[in-house]
């Protein structure tokens, strides 16, 4: 059970701010396959990966990081603070 | 936690003069200090009606915090603070402010412009545009992740 | 005059918040202000009573004016604002600010530190220390005038 | 006539801010020279040109500057702003 978070266009997209996913996934790439599949709002949201940030456990991620004990998953667009 | 200042997520508004005094009186042996202050923009030519800035809570003070230490490890700094707003802002509000102190002002500026840089794409907040035209998301910069290749 | 800010030459104590908003306040379409303060700093080991601060009326306005149009000529700034003050300041005081504002924060940040380093040294002040040891006129550092060639 | 004027160490070691020079000088540098010859404090004072700035009418010069129609020089160390 990993918790998946959704900020910024990726939530308005995806309709809602988190999740609680229950997943197989082994690796990031892996949990964004699953969700693409399940509705037509998510294929939209993952539909070009290359404009997309993650975050596992709070900590900046590749999409080849592996979820291994991971419990929180985010996906966002690139950062703009300041 | 080393030197003065620190990191603070907040919603409500930051007295500038207020955190510039405190932060000054908590260094010692600082010759230099510099301020950074982000300001709303209306690029919209006078149709923005607030910026909506989302975060990450519990990512965002994590990042912050890093970005900190790695100033502070970086230079010899007397103290760094980072103080960053979120929820609606409008047009001339102050959005968010870094400070740093030194003995010397280079490394003053250095740590300052290096808070900035890595605030603008490695801390996770979003800013959301409302004007008369309806609701954009601000696009990050190339120009902002290309920044950091200089540090 | 071009921009928000100005120059300032003074005896009394500014306040750095105060100035800061005002500044701001004045300028328009600036997204990024940046400021520098510098603040006597006790080098003799908590023996520093005070450091008194000599300057060239007349010559030190026109410098810091042309100081300010340089740097307001080279970069596209909202504003720049200078005060420095004179006489006897105590340890902790605030010796000097600078603020400027801008579009971005590349700008504000290069204009702060140009106006710096011409302020080191090519603005007629002169600054000694009273400790009790003695007096002692601070010499001018070989790498103030070396920051110079960068610009 | 000419304002001569005397920053930092140099109006210490002079002994004065400020005085009048009556002068043929035409230039900083023979105007030194004059200055030199009136009493061992000013050759003190100016006993090495090279640790000495000046400004003539408010504006930094060298020694070569020439004096035509200047009303006022000034003397001083290196500055110390900031």
């Amino acid at each position: 059970m990993i918790d998946v978070l959704y900020f910024a266009w990726v939530r308005e997209r995806i309709g809602k701010p988190r999740e609680a996913v229950e997943t197989q996934a082994t690796t990031v790439a892996d949990l964004v396959e699953e969700l693409k599949k399940r509705e037509p709002r998510y294929a939209a949201a993952f539909a070009d990966v290359s404009a997309l940030r993650v975050a596992v456990d709070q900590e900046l991620a590749d999409f080849s990081t592996p979820l291994s004990g991971a419990r929180e998953v985010a996906f966002f667009p690139p950062m703009t603070g300041g | 936690m080393s030197g003065a200042g620190g990191v603070r997520v907040q919603r409500e508004a930051f007295d500038l003069g207020a955190e510039l005094e405190a932060f000054e009186a908590a260094t010692s042996g600082a010759g230099a200090m510099v301020s950074f202050t982000g300001i709303v923009r209306d690029d919209a030519g006078g149709r923005l009606d607030r910026m909506e800035i989302e975060h990450y809570p519990g990512m965002t003070e994590r990042a912050l915090e890093k970005i900190r230490a790695d100033a502070m490890k970086r230079w010899d700094l007397a103290g760094a603070l980072i103080v960053h707003r979120h929820g609606a802002l409008r047009p001339g509000e102050w959005i968010m402010m870094v400070a740093t102190a030194a003995r010397h002002r280079k490394a003053a500026f250095a740590a300052a412009e290096f808070l900035m840089d890595y605030l603008k794409s490695r801390a996770p907040f979003w800013k959301k545009e409302y004007t008369s035209d309806g609701a954009e998301w601000v696009a990050a910069k190339e120009e902002d992740e290309a920044a950091l290749t200089r540090w």
